[in-house]
């Protein structure tokens, strides 16, 4: 095998690299990736056009142009900065492809869905969830310390080289790694096992995350004086956050089995709140 | 410097704070820049620093996840700076009006993401399928980032500009329980990304683990970095006693 | 309605409530039917359900698992809702007595499982050996759910129909250190029903299951749901990640 | 390996099944499971009542007959109310060994004890500690409100549901699944299979049972003052529940290397807990 | 394989075994496993005093007599009492090596160090951390109740019974069970699954030990009044004894990577605590 | 007796008794054995018991693990008795001073392991190359327990020699700073001894084991025999399911 990784080398040589300066394209364009979020596919027009800059380099046929956009068209949502590592590995196997055409086009979507999950717990869980609050705790301090806009400051430079830092790390790493990546895509079901443990921390980090953000309390209390029965509290007794994991489950349902659309169900979900709330039977 | 500037340039600026939060990400867009900003823009920035400090300090723990939409801290805390600092009424209400009106910031990125995006991102396609690299940079970038001064920069322009009673009647307008509601909703909203990230996972035996990341998170309150941690055992446990002794 | 046919009645009612819950299992057997439905003998309905609804409450977290054998909530909810009406003293008194009272029904299953029900067994195999269906029945079912009535239902009889004060006297004549050995005693056997579990398990490898789930209970406090949500976690990694590998 | 199975299930198909009437029987039978409950061997005899219809069908043979019957007089303990699974799955498999000879009539047993330690677990978990408190509180809140019979009525016909549903699914399905799972039992190792999760399951369970459901305190203190030396307050701080687990496996080395009767185990734990009550030990 | 097993059993007969008058003699000498214990190679003298009867009992040539002290020269650190039990296996396959010659004089070392970690942490939680606090509390009690002397007496012995009994049973038992493990050391990689399961063990255990017993506080408080943000409360409600684990992975990387000697980084690290206290930033 | 004879009779036994903590381990250097022995050379073992109940007690959950070094029990439990006998003034103040002078024993515990022990440890190895048996013996156990006269057995004939003054005189010289600064460094060198122990672990690929037990004790408060069970756990599941699967 050995041997045959290095001939993957070596062609990997000769194929045309991305020069620098048309990552850093990559990193710019890659900074739109949220501006068109949308409830039914997300951030896909924004990794689209962060893909721009390879397609145009590798693709001159039309067909195959529209095909390479088309391709990024499809669902993607993860945390804005930690995307920037899809990019980059998205734009490594595109050059593949496109100049050597020995990897399945699919396997580039499907090594972006895998890496969706655990990129967007690692990433809300690291940046929103640890870097902001600590930086923004820091600010607060220095601001009732009396330093004022320097605590302003600290907070978007902080923030910034955070953001910045983190996406930069993502297409220039994301492209080095994609590169040795599609060198080893042959050797056998390296798409499957990426797929395996990206799917063990999506499903972990999914699991894991439902108690704390998808919160349903049901505020009934039947009965009255010493044999009061709450319900929430009894539902916790049982199992904590049931409620949350149950309707997670139910949208999961609607979106695999009816194809009912993330749009239909982020409006009902609202309207379900706002008539919870009348009916007393939420809040 | 008139009101009608006043407004205007907060206004502006709480557009481009949104374009912010849509593209680098500086966090300009945070509380804590916000009501200082706001503050130097209306003379007086003590006032700016306090009001940021609070709303920033009553967001600390609002994390942003999947579909999931939390209350809007961004008009919030301008509109609220401004009442301070008009108004006179101390910071105390100001913050109070804060918190009301940060529904009206969550209800616009609701409309923004479910409506005017879709709109966008199908544009975006049709680009697509002519090979038009501006069409997709105009419906991708341009024109949704145009829409956050309607969506954000209006509403903040007519609340600096038309001052506290009016933002109060239009709060009074709602109903308590829209408002309740809306929360509500938004705490329940999350499941539908949740969602869409499972259905996204191809290899569908692993669920198992997805019930043991619940159970920690459930069971024994563990955070998100806990989790993060847990999903790490998880994949190196798999990777080096399952998959590479398959290699051999 | 005379006393004797007012205890007679609440025996039977007894009787059944303890036949149900050897059969089909409607929970008539429960205080909270078993306080009323005396009380309605007895002719002082709310009385029944005030003791039924605070023994219930009582007993609503005590749950009945392989061998122990806890208080028993049918005879003493009837017992007391009888001593609350004839005596006139209150309910308070009289759900205290049923506190003790339990215990008479906890000695009186002890005895039917661990002696009568051993020796009807023996004679259903007796049957079997014969093929003699009639037998099976007999022995199986009418006979032991005809004892029920010697069990549960003559103590019952006797409470009721010689009253409070006798009711007393036996449960002072009981030391105190037997009702509470019994209690003791009650939490521990337990232990045996799950020792027959344990010695009925063929795969004796997987004891680190055992472990693990003891670990969760009792380092975590983890609850009898959260447990079997992790036994479905463990049956399903083995089944996924060891079964289903060894088929390719 | 698909070719074999479809033999199998043409087979399956030509066995003289079970009618819907005879399954009703068989469910009429099993709400006897606990009537001579003994501490011997459980509800062997219970559950042998449970599969008369079935061994009155299809043995003619006596010397058959009583080995069939014989077969399910061996120790047996579960839930009261999921019993009726294994019950289900037992009918099935005596049908076919009745009727086809192609599997061997050891292994009934095999899946009978492999499901009774989950289904004891889950059984009691989820009915006697879920769905009853949750109905019997909705009937005190009830009753609290002022609806006094209605309170009664609901619970009982809640409670009916619940065990006459569950008993109705266990039976019909039970059975259902017991047919599919005869059609594949010669493939390699399933019976093995079945035995090993089941083993997972029943281990979990019992192991996270018991500190909740063996409970032992040792009351003593040793001085006084503020160097009191509280005996179960150190051995929590170790492991909570230790004795409880202790006292377990001590009783299973007693029924599995002494083959001490479990009856005899019970009545000693008796004394045991009243003499050390009396002695100021145990309480 | 059988045979293969009886005829390496047949040889072990053969072979001249150590007589219970020497291991009384190992036994007495691993009571100084701890004399010399020291920051560079720990009780490495103290395990190769324990070696010596064995040491001068199987090797004549002075060569392979240095070689086989050298040997336990090296890098040695467990519980002081449970050591015994690496001191027994070592003895059984040093008589083994010196014997017969069919075992690789690697694998002893390997088999030492395989057991340093977990029978450290078995051997302080289980000795250390149980029977030495359960001890000193009963005695106590007993001083507290006036029975004096007879408290401490029942302390001292106690402690010794746990200490030398725990020794006794480690060099005789060790013995016993080395013997058999070289009778089987040849089968196919039986000191890679020896290694195997002691990682997991060690690793566990150190993992699990750093939270309690590496501690490090960071007593800094930024901010006044009700924004105070204190920094060890935000960093333990991320992950709680962060620092501590991260120090040690520090040591760890110092150790492996830079080399450098454990003695060094205890000075630097008591050097940076009293530093730190100075500073105000650790406390 | 005179105080010259009882310090040197105190001092001799502390040293005895850290010639025990480095053999045997009767534990005779434990404070509730030392507290009383040294009352009976001062002439008052009510006073002997009462401080070393106490010493013993604040040291109770303290435990040596590795190379962290905790500050030392024996030593100052012997000076803190001489102390409060010789001065009179109360067990408080005594046990006070102990604290303090638990330090002094930390230290030298720090010396003797950093520097003495690795000096006799390298003559050992001069030894082995010898082929010296004696010297082996010499170096490993003779020379470093006579040491522990000079390390341990000294300062406390000089505190109890030249009395509570002169120590307290010692102590306070010692700066706040350097006190709490050692037992923060001790607090930290348990870190050493870990890395220590995980360098010398040769199956790498089983770090997540090590991410596991710390999760295990961090988020959850997990103790030292917990940690053991998960060990047990671990340890069981990979013999059972991997590696005994693959002698198959
Ligand atoms: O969860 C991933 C991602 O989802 C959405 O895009 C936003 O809420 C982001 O803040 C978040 O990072
Ligand atoms: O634990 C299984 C089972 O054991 C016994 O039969 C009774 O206590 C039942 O209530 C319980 O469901
Ligand atoms: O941790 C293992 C071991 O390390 C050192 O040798 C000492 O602290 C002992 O008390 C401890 O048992």
């Amino acid at each position: 095998m050995s041997d045959q990784v290095t001939t993957s080398e070596v062609q990997a040589e000769e194929t045309p690299k991305l020069t620098n300066k048309e990552l850093w394209k990559v990193f710019r364009n890659q900074l739109t990736i949220r501006c068109a979020n949308n409830y039914e596919r997300q951030q896909n027009a924004g990794f689209t056009q962060a893909m721009m800059p390879v397609v145009e380099k590798y693709y001159d046929d039309p067909e195959e142009k529209r095909e390479a956009y088309e391709r990024h068209m499809e669902y993607f949502l993860t945390n804005d900065i930690t995307s920037a590592i899809p990019v980059g590995v998205a734009a490594a196997m595109e050059e593949r492809y496109a100049t050597q055409r020995d990897i399945d086009p699919d396997s580039i979507n499907a090594v972006k869905t895998a890496l969706m999950g655990p990129l967007a717990g690692i990433g809300d869980s690291l940046l929103n969830g640890t870097a902001r609050p600590i930086l923004a705790g820091l600010a607060i301090s220095f601001i009732q310390a009396g330093l004022g806009w320097f605590g302003v400051l600290f907070f978007v430079i902080g923030m910034s080289i955070v953001s910045l830092g983190v996406r930069y790390f993502g297409v220039f790493q994301g492209y080095k790694q994609g590169v040795k990546l599609v060198a080893k895509i042959q050797s056998s079901g390296l798409i499957d096992k990426i797929s395996d443990l990206a799917a063990i921390a999506a499903y972990t980090i999914v699991g894991g995350f439902i108690p704390g953000l998808v919160i349903i309390n049901i505020p009934i209390e039947i009965g009255s004086g010493d044999s009061v029965l709450n319900i929430q509290q009894t539902l916790d007794g049982l199992v904590p956050g049931l409620l949350g994991v149950l309707y997670t489950l139910l949208m999961y349902v609607l979106i695999t089995k009816k194809k009912i659309s993330a749009v239909k169900l982020i409006l009902i979900t609202m309207v379900i709140g706002i008539a919870g709330v009348y009916l007393g039977i939420l809040g | 410097m008139s009101l009608l500037v006043q407004a205007l340039l907060v206004a502006a600026f709480v557009t481009i704070a949104f374009i912010d939060s849509h593209t680098a990400q500086t966090h300009i867009f945070r509380p804590i820049v916000v009501g200082p900003v706001v503050g130097l823009i209306m003379g007086d920035v003590a006032t700016g620093f306090t009001v940021g400090v609070q709303v920033e300090m009553m967001f600390l723990a609002v994390i942003f996840v999947g579909t999931a939409n939390p209350p809007d801290p961004t008009i919030s805390t301008a509109i609220a700076t401004g009442i301070a600092i008009l108004g006179g009424g101390g910071t105390e209400t100001a913050v109070a009006t804060a918190l009301a009106v940060s529904v009206i910031g969550q209800m616009a990125t609701t409309f923004q993401n479910s409506i005017i995006n879709v709109f966008f991102m199908h544009r975006v396609e049709a680009a697509v399928e002519k090979i038009d690299r501006h069409g997709i940079v105009l419906n991708n970038t341009i024109l949704p980032m145009a829409f956050n001064a309607l969506l954000y920069g209006l509403p903040t322009f007519l609340a600096i500009y038309l001052g506290a009673d009016y933002v109060q009647a239009i709060i009074d307008a709602i109903p308590d329980q829209i408002i309740t509601g809306l929360s509500v909703g938004g705490n329940m909203i999350g499941a539908v990304g949740f969602a869409l990230l499972l259905s996204s996972i191809k290899a569908r035996k692993f669920w198992p683990f997805f019930l043991l990341g619940f159970i920690f998170a459930s069971y024994f309150g563990m955070n998100m970095v806990g989790i993060a941690l847990v999903a790490v055992v998880g994949v190196a446990m798999y990777y080096y006693f399952v998959l590479a002794d398959d290699r051999n």
